[in-house]
C-alpha cells in the first residue's frame, strides 16, 4: 500500500508540475496566479498521500497550512492586479 | 476486511489522480482564461476530495480523520474565493465592448 | 519510488529557480518564487524536517509572497532597467557561480562519514525539559540564546522599516487597503481568520510535543491579521500606539526576564529550574507567538503612509 | 563519497545549485526587486544544505539532527526580516527617485540607447 500511495503522489506531482509550467509561462498575468491555486491543491494532495504512506500524522498539518496560505497568497496577488487594472482603465479614459 | 479497505483506497485515490490529470489537460488544452480556470478549480478539488475519501479509512485516530476532512473543507473555501477573485480580474482585463 | 519522488521534486525546484532568474517581468518571477516556496515545503517533508516544512510553507509560500507582490505593484510603473550587465560581467558572474556551486557540491559529496550529530545530546537534554519535540527543545532550551537574539533581530528590522517613513508621517499608520476591495476578498477575510486562528492555536499547542511551535503559529496569525487589513475590515494601527509597541516587545521582554531570573533560580542566564522547565517554556512561547504575529504583520505592512491621528 | 540516490545528498546538491542560481541573479540582474528574490533563492539553497546535513545526522530515535533543523527555522525568520527591510528600502528609493534600480540612468536621457 505505501508504494501505491507514493506512486500516486509522484503522479500528481508530475501532473501538477506540467500544469504549473503551462501557467507560469502564460502571457496573461492573471493565469499565472492559478499556479498558486494549482500547487496549493496538488501539494496538499501529495502531502496527504505521503503522510499516509509513511504513517506520520504531522504531515496533515503541513497540508492544512498549505491550503490556508494558498488562499491568502491568491488574495494578495489579485490585489496588485485589480489596483493596476483600475489604474490602466483610468489612464485609458483620460485622453 | 483489510483487502476491501485497500481496494477502496486504490479506487478512490486512483480516480482522484485521474481528475488531477484531467485538470492539467484542461489547463493545457482549453482556449481561454476562464475555461482554464474552470478546469483547474473544479477538477483539482474533486481530485483532492476523492483522495481525502480514499485516505480516511487509513486515519489512525478520529482527530486525524477530522483534520483530513478540514483540509478538504479549506480547499473548497480557498478554491471558491480564489477562482472568484481571479475571474474578477480576468473580466476587468477583457477589452470593453 | 521514493527516489523518483525526490528526483521530481529537485527537478521542479531547479526549474522554478531558473524561471525566477530568467523571467522577463518581476511579477512572473515572484509568482514563480511563491510556487518555489510551496515546493520547497515538500522538499523539507522529504528531508524529515516537518518543523522546517511548516515554517517554509508559512513564510516562503505565504507572507514573503505578499510582501514582494505589494512592492512589485507599487514599483511597476518604473521604466524597464536602462541597461543589462555587459557580457563580460555575465560571463565572469557565471564562472564565479559555477565555481561556488561546484565547491559546495564537492563538500556535500565528501561530508564526513559517519556523520557528526548532536541528536544524542538533544535526546538526552529532552528529558530535562519535559518536551517531546526536539526542535522546540533546541530552540527554547538548548540554544535559547539564539532564539532570543533572533527576536531582537526581528524588532531591529521593524525599527529599520519604520524609520523609512517620511518625517511628517512618523508614528502614523501603514496603509494596506487597496482602492477597490473585490467582494470575494472581504468574504474571505471574514471566513478564513477563524479557521486560521484555530489552526494557529493548535500549531502552538502541539508544538511542545509534535512538529509546530511559535514561529508557525505566529506566522499564521500574522497572515490572518494581514488579510483582515487588506480587506479593509480593520485599519492598520498607528505605529506610535502604546498597545502595539507593548505587544511587539512582550515576547522578547518575557524571554529576557526569564533569562535573568535564571541567575537567581537555577544559577545561569536562561537556565530553567529543574522540574518547572515545561510550563516556563510554554509561557515564553505564548508571549513570543503574540510578538511574532504582530512583528511580522507590521513588517509586511511597511512604513507609515498616513499622518498620525490627533 | 556518498551515493547520489540518498535523499540527503540529492537535496544537498540541489541546494548547491540553488546557491549558484541565486548568486547569479543577485550579481547580474539590474532590477533590485529581482535581486531580493535571488537573495531568497540563495538563502533557500543554504538552508537545504543545512537540511542535508541534518538528515545525515539522524540518530537517537530522531529522523534528523534537531540542532541544524532549529538553526534553519531561525535562519528562515531572519532572512524574512532582512527581506522585509530590503523591500521597504526599495519602496523608499522608488518614491524618492522613481527608479527601482541602482544602475545610473542611461546618458543622454534615452533609455536603452546603448543597445
Amino acid at each position: 500500500m505505501p508504494d501505491f500511495l507514493t506512486g500516486a503522489a509522484v503522479f500528481i506531482l508530475v501532473v501538477t508540475g506540467l500544469g504549473l509550467f503551462r501557467v507560469l509561462r502564460s502571457q496573461v498575468a492573471v493565469e499565472r496566479m492559478m499556479a498558486v491555486q494549482l500547487l496549493g491543491t496538488g501539494g496538499a494532495a501529495v502531502i496527504l498521500l505521503l503522510g499516509t504512506a509513511t504513517a506520520s500524522d504531522a504531515l496533515t498539518d503541513v497540508a492544512l497550512l498549505l491550503m490556508l496560505l494558498s488562499a491568502f497568497s491568491c488574495a494578495a496577488f489579485t490585489l496588485g492586479q485589480s489596483s493596476s487594472a483600475t489604474a490602466t482603465e483610468r489612464a485609458e479614459e483620460k485622453p | 476486511m483489510t483487502g476491501f479497505v485497500d481496494a477502496f483506497t486504490v479506487l478512490a485515490v486512483g480516480s482522484g489522480a485521474i481528475f488531477f490529470l484531467a485538470g492539467t489537460l484542461g489547463l493545457l488544452r482549453f482556449p481561454d482564461t476562464l475555461s482554464r480556470l474552470h478546469a483547474l478549480s473544479k477538477a483539482d478539488n474533486l481530485g483532492l476530495g476523492l483522495i481525502v475519501i480514499g485516505l480516511l479509512p487509513h486515519a489512525t485516530s478520529v482527530s486525524a480523520g477530522l483534520k483530513l476532512a478540514c483540509v478538504w473543507l479549506l480547499a473548497q473555501l480557498s478554491a471558491a474565493t480564489a477562482s472568484q477573485l481571479i475571474a474578477g480580474v480576468a473580466r476587468n482585463r477583457r477589452p470593453r465592448a | 519510488m521514493n527516489a523518483l519522488l525526490d528526483v521530481v521534486l529537485v527537478a521542479g525546484l531547479l526549474a522554478l529557480a531558473l524561471h525566477v532568474a530568467r523571467a522577463r517581468d518581476d511579477q512572473g518571477a515572484i509568482v514563480g518564487f511563491i510556487a518555489f516556496g510551496f515546493l520547497l515545503g515538500l522538499g523539507w517533508v522529504r528531508l524529515a524536517s516537518i518543523d522546517v516544512a511548516l515554517t517554509e510553507a508559512a513564510i516562503g509560500g505565504g507572507v514573503t509572497g505578499l510582501l514582494l507582490l505589494r512592492v512589485e505593484a507599487h514599483t511597476r510603473d518604473s521604466s524597464a532597467p536602462d541597461r543589462t550587465a555587459r557580457p563580460i560581467t555575465i560571463a565572469a558572474a557565471a564562472v564565479l557561480c559555477i565555481a561556488v556551486t561546484a565547491g559546495l557540491a564537492f563538500v556535500i559529496l565528501n561530508l564526513p562519514s559517519p556523520p557528526p550529530t548532536q541528536a544524542p545530546a538533544a535526546a538526552a537534554a529532552l528529558d530535562a525539559t519535559g518536551l517531546e519535540n526536539p526542535v522546540t527543545a533546541v530552540l527554547l532550551a538548548y540554544r535559547a540564546l539564539d532564539t532570543l537574539l533572533e527576536k531582537v533581530v526581528l524588532i531591529l528590522a521593524l525599527v529599520g522599516v519604520w524609520s523609512l517613513a517620511p518625517d511628517h508621517l512618523w508614528g502614523g499608520a501603514p496603509e494596506l487597503r487597496p482602492a477597490v476591495v473585490p467582494e470575494p476578498l472581504s468574504y474571505l477575510a471574514r471566513v478564513l481568520p477563524p479557521f486560521g486562528v484555530l489552526i494557529a492555536v493548535y500549531m502552538f499547542w502541539v508544538g511542545a510535543d509534535a512538529p509546530g511551535g511559535t514561529f508557525q503559529a505566529g506566522t499564521i496569525l500574522a497572515a490572518m491579521w494581514l488579510l483582515v487589513m487588506l480587506a479593509g475590515l480593520r485599519a492598520a494601527p498607528d505605529t506610535r500606539r502604546v498597545t502595539l509597541r507593548l505587544l511587539l516587545i512582550v515576547g522578547p521582554a518575557v524571554f529576557l526576564a526569564v533569562g535573568f531570573l535564571g541567575f537567581a533560580m537555577a544559577g545561569g542566564f536562561l537556565a530553567y529550574p529543574a522540574g518547572a522547565a515545561k510550563p516556563i517554556i510554554l509561557g515564553i512561547e505564548a508571549a513570543l507567538t503574540l510578538s511574532i504575529a504582530v512583528t511580522l504583520g507590521m513588517l509586511v505592512s511597511g512604513p507609515s503612509k498616513r499622518a498620525p491621528t490627533s | 563519497m556518498s551515493s547520489i540516490s540518498n535523499p540527503a545528498t540529492l537535496f544537498g546538491l540541489c541546494g548547491a545549485a540553488l546557491v549558484g542560481i541565486g548568486l547569479f541573479t543577485v550579481i547580474v540582474h539590474p532590477g533590485l526587486l529581482r535581486r531580493i528574490v535571488g537573495f531568497n533563492i540563495l538563502g533557500a539553497g543554504i538552508f537545504l544544505i543545512f537540511g542535508a546535513v541534518a538528515r545525515r545526522g539522524a540518530g537517537a530515535g530522531f529522523e534528523g539532527d534537531p540542532v541544524p533543523q532549529a538553526m534553519v527555522i531561525t535562519g528562515i525568520v531572519v532572512a524574512f526580516s532582512a527581506t522585509a527591510l530590503a523591500v521597504a528600502m526599495l519602496q523608499r528609493l522608488f518614491d524618492l527617485t522613481g527608479r527601482a534600480t541602482l544602475e545610473p540612468p542611461a546618458p543622454e536621457g534615452r533609455p536603452g540607447s546603448e543597445t
